[in-house]
């Protein structure tokens, strides 16, 4: 029996050791606490480590090393280290401008021809020289790359007034940029809209790169004849996916796909000092990791995603840049002619179960949804007040932005009359169901559905919307199909020009979302057209005040904030200014500087 | 001679289930509808008017047998696609990423089997004593460990309460800058081989460092299984009558336990060290998932998730290649561990 | 079936088994009793879907309206785990469902007819077995898009072979007894011979290795869904619930352990109710192993 | 003839999840030198388990609870009482002083070592000194007629192998020789010891009958037929020619003519090798061939011992009478014996034969049976005397 009772007894002893173990992180937080005691205020001190090393941890890797391809922010930043581009931002500005591989430039009185003057005496990392033929190679490459999706359509537009490589000849491009002595010229297309080109022109996409050098790796050979082999090839194809020979601060020592990318210093650059021997940007998707390293002093820079603020608030020892305004807008957008096939209708009618294919297209259904929007939570939960309500596409820091002009605000009692109104009142007393859609992994995205479905709850029980999370690649593919009732998605500035935004939300035939979502209104179509070649600053702005007031009245979207960016430096860091254009999370590396003191 | 014929013979019958596994991994992907896979080669919604070229360019909406006739034609001449998530062919992503995860295993394998057999013989020769329930409770803990869980607490624990001491990665920046510079020679890509082979100390130790909480994670489970297994097959073992004889003959319990039960209980823990390949295969995708370390089996998470279908493919197919030649490899081991297994009866 | 009962006294006798049968019981009245445990908030809610308290992402600490506290997004951990149990349960018992079915038909077959039957199914269940478990499910999960129902479906797909072959191990071993032979020669029809002799004599084995597959397919289940590979955000899961905790594991400088209630919590469910069952498969194995019968 | 093992009051006990099991109860036992004592008994009496005891091997969860068994070998120095030896000393009697045949040959035989090894290990084991002296022999005569240049090579690998083996030939424990063993590459030297346990080995297999020992030696067990494998298991029992031999069954898993060879061989050996044979068995014909006396066992405990004649003409105790009856005799009907064998559990009270004992008082169920001698060395436990 004795013998049984300490068979138990282990077992029991056993157990509960395991348990303990398993336990005993939870347990540990007294010890934690006494440490705080001993935490000075400002948060643990971060040490100074790796001098001269620039160390970037983010998230996300780059598409391709070559500037006409790439058309993220990842790769941006890292094509804005390694190349350069005739002019550049000037600070913090989005319509002044710097000198950099032009030293002089001038805009004809025809309001058509740019001139640019080419700086001499600069070199490429590969030791070639800058001559303006490289300037004219690189632009006429870049626009006979043109691959499906990439950025060339903002050289076409302006130049020729077309959408891409398809729609002209070579002739056509090879006339765009000419060389003229020491200049290079670019003929816009006459009757061009008040397309920004200078903005356009400080975009990664028109970094210069070395004629010779590319020819002798196989790229395009300058000639007609070769123009077809390179158009829209695979991202693989291009020696300048994973090659690089720019005349920027940092030439590229290595690309360790998905893990890392290395810079190194170029000595030969021909602007003088470089503030970092080394710049590297290490991909690094978990969130505590990064922290840790920042905090650690291993990283000097990491990327912080909105909802983990909160963790370094109070630490002495970092720089922190908050409330940046971002040039993105998200919006719940309506579908107002959804596709038969479409299965997130219920029963496709509007007998309580469902939603016609034409719902949205009762403006106060619309406006009702408007209305029923907690744009205050939004803000303070998800958002962390990071961001700037917007009631229309045409958002702060786009030029002719009203700061005053009307949007809706969270008001059940007129979300309710309106939707009491909608459909001839039927809406109301069948109610409706239908799914909204985001994708996946996209918090902010789920958090601002489920507020939008409780509330039109809460507003009328019969209202039933269910919250839905789809991948990347179905949404998007699904959006085209039209299937999506309503779904939360967001858009990005190529340059700071409003008819960069207003074109996508609102114009019915060349607008993305509202081409797709079947938004129409003549008069928004025609105002967008008249704002693109208006070349008057006053009537334009007319002209886009009365396109923000239209977009309130007769809305394609909820449209929600213009968020606001924030960036995280190690005090060792200095230098940081914001520039809402220039691409990624660093900055201005080449303005920046590190030190100890 | 004998041997050989059976390996061919092995191999011949192979080639029927490779090609039902490419079959199989191939039609998964074509559950895809054509724009859906489209719109896997966009990445914003600026592209969105593109996706009927892109189809068009890639023939998505080709019949099955098509695309299915493509993709084995370019698989056969070594050519399994384009992995996005790597920015690199497949076949080299997969030489790209193995060698951080054989940094793993090197150190995993050996712990799992020798800490296996040893916990699962003493176990047994101490059958029903405390000991015995000691470790086997202690066994059957690990063996219900989520892994993924038990690698949040080690970081919960060493990456916040002793912070820095054991660092998430594969290797520090400094450590970094020494590997990739000139004077070290990667012979292998396995820094911690590579380290040894340039005798770099400091390197060394940093990998190990940043070693020690995967190989941790990535061992329990499997350990636990390892000695259940031997446990039993020794019980069994030992309760043969040639233990008896031998304990008759006068020999040492020493001699009984390690001499005549231990080859014998081994034999089937041989056998099962094919399914330990399977569960490293797993294994590492979660640990190095969790520990954001970056070889194979990150790969291949970030190609499910991001979905990445050649990558997705062509890691399945390597890896079934692979299970199959390790089974394979096992089956020829037995038929020399156990004299009464003849070649061939082995395959059962 | 003295046998039963037998293993009955044996699985009570043993501590082991039994602290795992206490285990698998409370789980069990967890699961039916979570609508009283933890109530879903009224209206059209599904209640399989945790409620948020809130949309912000830090983790909030044990306090009376969340016993456990909530994980990130303002998940009542409480909530998540009560209702996850259902989940586990779920994913447990209609996977194993499945694969015993597929199992039992395909390995009957092949084991009873033999033959070509026999060489395909065989053959099939080889292409199978050629990928790591995990992995093949992975692929499977990615491709048929992430939900709980893909989980299952994956998991079945990968587990149903092993089955099939053991069953047509078994009936193999059977197929050859005189009372099969019997039943053939008084002209019993093969379907009839299976199911009514073959079967029973075969399945029994199986079936308890089946059920104690349940905890090793749940703790799959739910490495799924931390990879995210699993049940949608916001979805009762112990998986999802642990991989919420993903990003809190070190809390802000000086209190490093703050959040330990979003990493601990959800994986001791996951770590018991597995443990439960391995405790009982352990103890099943020893009685069923013909070796290590009683003296 | 005096004792060589003397069994007193010896009792074990099983300690199983059901209860505890009385396996032996008080058993008195002799066995004499250079006798066959047959023990006689249902399955479950205890037979093995006795047999078992003397080597101090019963099995977890069994336990020799109480009793005293000596072992009586006048050229190590009289009586060794080995309930209380040393574990190591006890090592060295089994398969040396005492040997064991099992039933199954084919369990007993480890499958994954070839015959020669399994029966070597046992000269290595108890005969190394022997071993040594041989070893040392073959080196020296190759040190003297060794001459050409490879033999001057070799001579000092000789002269320091003669050493070695000299060492072992002397001591029981030489410290250079054991150290060497556990060193990779010195390990070799010793290889002569295997050497010599193995030309052993292949006399013994030969002193069994076994045609073309050589190659029989460099066999897996599988790969023999029944009969073969029980002459080598026999073979590795008799290799250091032990004082007794204790057989548990050996015959019962051969068909009937491998019966006939192996009880054969054992009257050979027992004639030769002049040892004593405890035959443990359910089959009295078999019994009655080989045993000069017999030993009936029920439930754990002794019924009867007497010479195989006494038992046969005048079987005393109710139950050698009924066992008897039950052996089929051409011509004769035969009678079974009513009821089972008692539940080990919980046997029955007082002499544990009476639930089934046709001749039963009232008494038998409350007081065991002493036992009583009934005639010149014919021991019985039963009321009824």
């Amino acid at each position: 029996m004795s013998k049984r009772f300490s068979k138990m007894g282990w077992i029991v002893l056993a157990a509960l050791l395991c348990l303990s173990l398993v336990l005993m992180p939870g347990c540990t937080t007294s010890p934690a606490e006494q440490e705080e005691e001993e935490e000075e205020p400002g948060g643990p001190a971060i040490p100074y480590k790796n001098d001269g090393i620039f160390v970037a941890m983010t998230i996300g890797d780059i598409a391709s090393l070559d500037p006409a391809w790439g058309y993220d922010t990842a790769s941006g930043e890292q094509t804005d280290y390694i190349y350069e581009t005739l002019i550049w931002w000037d600070g913090e500005s989005a319509d002044q401008f710097v000198n950099v591989l032009a030293d002089d430039w001038e805009l004809l009185p025809d309001g058509v021809t740019y001139r640019f003057h080419i700086r001499d005496g600069v070199k490429f990392h590969e030791g070639g020289d800058l001559s303006p033929e490289d300037v004219e190679y690189s632009f006429e490459r870049a626009m006979i790359q043109d691959r499906d999706g990439g950025p060339l359509w903002m050289f076409y537009v302006p130049l020729l007034g077309v959408g891409g490589y398809g729609d002209v000849t070579f002739a056509d491009i090879d006339a765009a940029v000419e060389v003229d002595g020491e200049w290079v010229v670019f003929t816009l297309d006459d009757g061009a809209f008040a397309a920004p080109w200078l903005q356009i022109l400080c975009g990664p996409w028109a970094s210069i790169v070395d004629m010779e050098w590319c020819i002798t790796n196989e790229e395009w050979d300058g000639t007609e004849g070769d123009a077809p082999n390179h158009n829209n090839p695979e991202r693989q194809d291009s020696y300048l996916f994973d090659h690089s020979n720019g005349t920027g601060h940092w030439k590229l020592n290595l690309w360790d796909p998905a893990i890392q990318i290395k810079l190194e210093k170029f000595d030969g650059y021909w602007g003088g000092a470089v503030p970092f021997d080394w710049v590297i940007t290490q991909i690094v998707d978990e969130w505590t990791d990064r922290k840790l390293a920042l905090l650690n002093g291993d990283a000097d820079h990491v990327y912080v995603p909105r909802q983990y603020i909160d963790e370094l608030e109070g630490i002495a020892d970092l720089t922190i840049y908050k409330g940046l305004p971002q040039l993105n807008l998200d919006g719940f957008f309506f579908n107002q002619d959804i596709s038969e096939v479409s299965t997130y209708v219920g029963s496709g009618t509007l007998d309580g179960n469902g939603i016609p294919r034409d719902f949205f297209t009762d403006l106060d259904v619309r406006k009702g949804f408007c209305y029923a929007f907690e744009y205050d939570t939004y803000l303070e939960d998800i958002l962390k007040n990071e961001g700037e309500q917007m009631g229309s596409p045409i958002i702060d820091g786009l030029a002719h932005y009203n700061p005053d002009a009307l949007m809706y605000e969270y008001d059940l009692a007129k979300a309710e009359e309106h939707l009491k109104a909608a459909w001839g009142g039927e809406v109301w007393e069948k109610g409706f169901k239908f799914t909204l859609v985001y994708n996946t992994g996209n918090d902010a995205r789920k958090s601002g559905s489920e507020i939008l479905a409780n509330n039109l709850f809460a507003i009328n029980p019969k209202f039933q919307v269910s919250v839905l999370a789809t991948q990347w690649s179905s949404t998007l593919a699904q959006i085209v199909s039209g299937v999506y009732p309503m779904f939360n998605i967001g858009w990005m500035a190529d340059y700071p020009d409003p008819d960069n935004f207003a074109t996508p939300f609102l114009h019915s035939e060349e607008g993305l979302f509202a081409h797709y979502l079947s938004y129409y209104n003549a008069e928004v179509d025609d105002l967008i057209m008249q704002g693109r070649y208006e070349l008057d600053p006053t009537a334009r702005k007319a002209i886009y005040y009365e396109l923000q007031d239209l977009a309130y009245e007769d809305p394609a979207c909820i449209y929600l904030f213009q968020p606001q960016g924030r960036r995280y430096f190690t005090k060792y860091i200095k230098g940081f200014y914001f520039n809402t254009m220039i691409p990624g999370n660093p900055g201005p590396l080449h303005d920046m500087s590190k030190s100890e003191s | 001679m004998e041997l050989r014929s059976y390996i061919i013979r092995r191999l011949v019958l192979l080639i029927p289930v490779l090609f039902g596994v490419t079959v199989f991994i191939f039609g998964i992907t074509m559950l895809f509808s054509p724009g859906q896979r489209a719109s896997l080669y966009v990445t914003s919604p600026r592209q969105l008017a593109d996706l009927p070229a892109i189809i068009e360019r890639y023939g998505l909406d080709e019949p099955f047998l098509t695309q299915y006739g493509t993709w084995i034609g370019q698989v056969l001449s070594g050519n399994l696609g384009w992995s996005n998530v790597a920015s690199m062919p497949v076949w080299d992503a997969i030489w790209h990423y193995l060698p951080a995860t054989l940094d793993l295993a090197i150190f995993a394998a050996p712990l799992i089997i020798l800490t296996g057999i040893f916990l699962g013989s003493t176990a047994a020769a101490h059958k029903d004593r405390p000991l015995d329930h000691g470790t086997r409770v202690v066994a059957i803990f690990g063996w219900s460990l989520p892994t993924f869980w038990l690698g949040l607490l080690l970081m919960m624990v060493f990456y916040g309460y002793f912070r820095g001491f054991l660092p998430p990665g594969r290797l520090s920046i400094q450590m970094d800058m020494v590997v990739n510079s000139a004077d070290f020679i990667r012979y292998t890509h396995i820094n911690t081989i590579d380290a040894i082979l340039n005798l770099n100390g400091p390197v060394l130790l940093d990998t190990l460092r940043h070693l020690i909480l995967p190989v941790i994670t990535l061992s329990v489970v499997n350990v636990a299984f390892i000695m259940r297994l031997m446990r039993s097959s020794m019980l069994e073992s030992l309760g043969k009558g040639y233990i008896l004889t031998a304990r008759a003959k006068g020999l040492p319990e020493r001699v009984v336990v390690n001499k005549h039960a231990r080859r014998n209980a081994l034999i089937p823990v041989i056998t099962v060290s094919g399914y330990l390949f399977a569960a490293l295969a797993n294994g590492v995708v979660i640990t190095e998932t969790i520990f954001n370390y970056k070889g194979i089996g990150w790969w291949a998470w970030q190609s499910a998730v991001r979905l990445d279908i050649a990558s997705i493919l062509g890691f399945a197919l390597f890896n079934a290649v692979l299970f199959v030649g390790v089974n394979l490899v096992v089956d020829i081991l037995y038929t020399r561990i156990d004299p009464r297994v003849r070649l061939g009866e082995a395959v059962q | 079936m003295s046998d039963w009962k037998f293993m009955a006294r044996q699985l009570v006798r043993n501590p082991l088994s039994l602290m795992g049968i206490i285990i698998i019981v409370v789980f069990a009245f967890i699961a039916i009793l979570a609508p009283l445990v933890a109530p879903p908030p009224g209206g059209h809610w599904n209640p399989y879907l945790i409620p948020r308290d809130g949309y912000s992402a830090t983790p909030q600490p044990p306090s009376e309206e969340h016993i456990f506290g909530t994980t990130q997004g303002q998940y009542d951990i409480f909530y998540g785990v009560v209702w996850g149990t259902r989940s586990a349960f779920r994913v447990g018992l209609v996977v194993i469902g499945i694969v015993l079915a597929v199992g039992i038909i395909l390995g009957s077959l092949a084991g009873y007819f033999g033959g070509v039957i026999d060489e395909v199914i065989m053959r099939i269940t080889d292409i199978f077995l050629a990928f790591p478990a995990l992995i093949l499910a992975m692929a499977i999960v990615s491709v048929i898009g992430p939900s709980l129902r893909s989980v299952m479906i994956a998991l079945a797909v990968v587990s149903w072979p092993s089955y099939a072959r053991l069953i047509r191990g078994d009936i193999l071993q059977v197929r050859e007894e005189d009372y099969i032979e019997a039943s053939r020669g008084l002209g019993a029809s093969s379907g009839r011979v299976i199911i009514r002799h073959a079967l029973p004599n075969a399945i029994y084995p199986t079936l308890v290795m089946a059920s104690l597959d349940i905890g090793a397919i749940v703790l799959s289940a739910a490495a799924l869904s931390f990879l995210g590979l699993g049940a949608p955000e916001g979805y009762a899961d112990w998986g999802q619930l642990t991989s919420f905790a993903r990003n809190w594991i070190v809390g802000p400088p000086g209190d490093p352990l703050k959040y330990w209630y979003a990493v601990t919590i959800p994986g001791l469910f996951i770590l018991f109710f597995v443990l439960g069952w391995n405790l009982l498969g352990d103890a099943f194995r020893d009685i069923l192993d013909p070796k290590l019968a009683r003296r | 003839m005096e004792d060589l093992i003397r069994i007193r009051d010896l009792s074990v006990r099983f300690y199983t999840y059901e209860g505890v099991v009385h396996a032996i109860d008080d058993l008195d036992l002799d066995i004499k030198q250079g006798e066959t004592l047959g023990i006689v008994g249902e399955t479950g009496s205890g037979k093995s388990m006795t047999a078992l005891a003397i080597l101090r091997l019963v099995p977890y969860p069994g336990k020799i609870e109480s009793g005293s068994i000596v072992f009586c070998d006048k050229d190590s120095g009289g009586e060794l009482e080995l309930l209380k030896l040393k574990e190591d000393r006890m090592r060295a009697i089994r398969g040396n002083k005492i040997s064991m045949v099992f039933q199954e040959p084919g369990a007993a035989l480890n499958p994954v070592f070839t015959i020669g090894d399994q029966i070597s290990e046992v000269f290595l084991l108890h005969r190394r000194q022997e071993l040594g002296r041989r070893a040392k022999q073959r080196v020296d005569s190759l040190l003297s007629d060794g001459n050409g240049l490879a033999a001057g090579l070799k001579r000092p690998f000789w002269l320091w192998q003669s050493r070695l083996y000299s060492k072992i030939a002397e001591g029981p424990h030489p410290l250079e020789p054991r150290f060497l063993s556990h060193l990779p590459l010195f390990r070799r030297l010793l290889w002569r010891l295997k050497d010599e346990a193995g030309l052993l080995t292949v006399d013994m297999l030969k002193d069994v009958e076994i045609p073309d020992a050589a190659r029989v030696a460099a066999h897996y067990p599988h790969e023999l037929s029944g009969g073969m494998k029980q002459r080598a298991v026999i073979a590795m029992a008799l290799a250091c020619s032990p004082k007794l031999l204790i057989a548990d069954e050996p015959t019962t898993s051969l068909d009937v003519t491998i019966q006939a060879q192996m009880l054969e061989l054992f009257r050979r050996i027992k004639a030769d090798k002049g040892a004593s044979v405890l035959f443990v068995t359910h089959n009295l014909g078999v019994a009655s061939e080989v045993c000069d006396r017999l030993a009936v066992m029920y439930a754990g405990r002794l019924c009867e011992v007497a010479s195989i004649e006494e038992i046969f003409l005048h079987p005393s105790h109710p139950y050698t009478k009924a066992l008897l009856n039950a052996v089929p005799i051409p011509g004769k009907e035969l009678q079974t014996i009513p009821g089972a064998l008692a539940d080990a559990l919980n046997p029955p009270p007082g002499c544990r034969f009476h639930p089934r004992c046709p001749s039963a008082m009232p008494m038998c169920q409350q007081e065991r049976a002493k036992l009583k001698e009934v005639s010149r060395d014919h021991m019985v436990a039963c009321h009824l005397f």
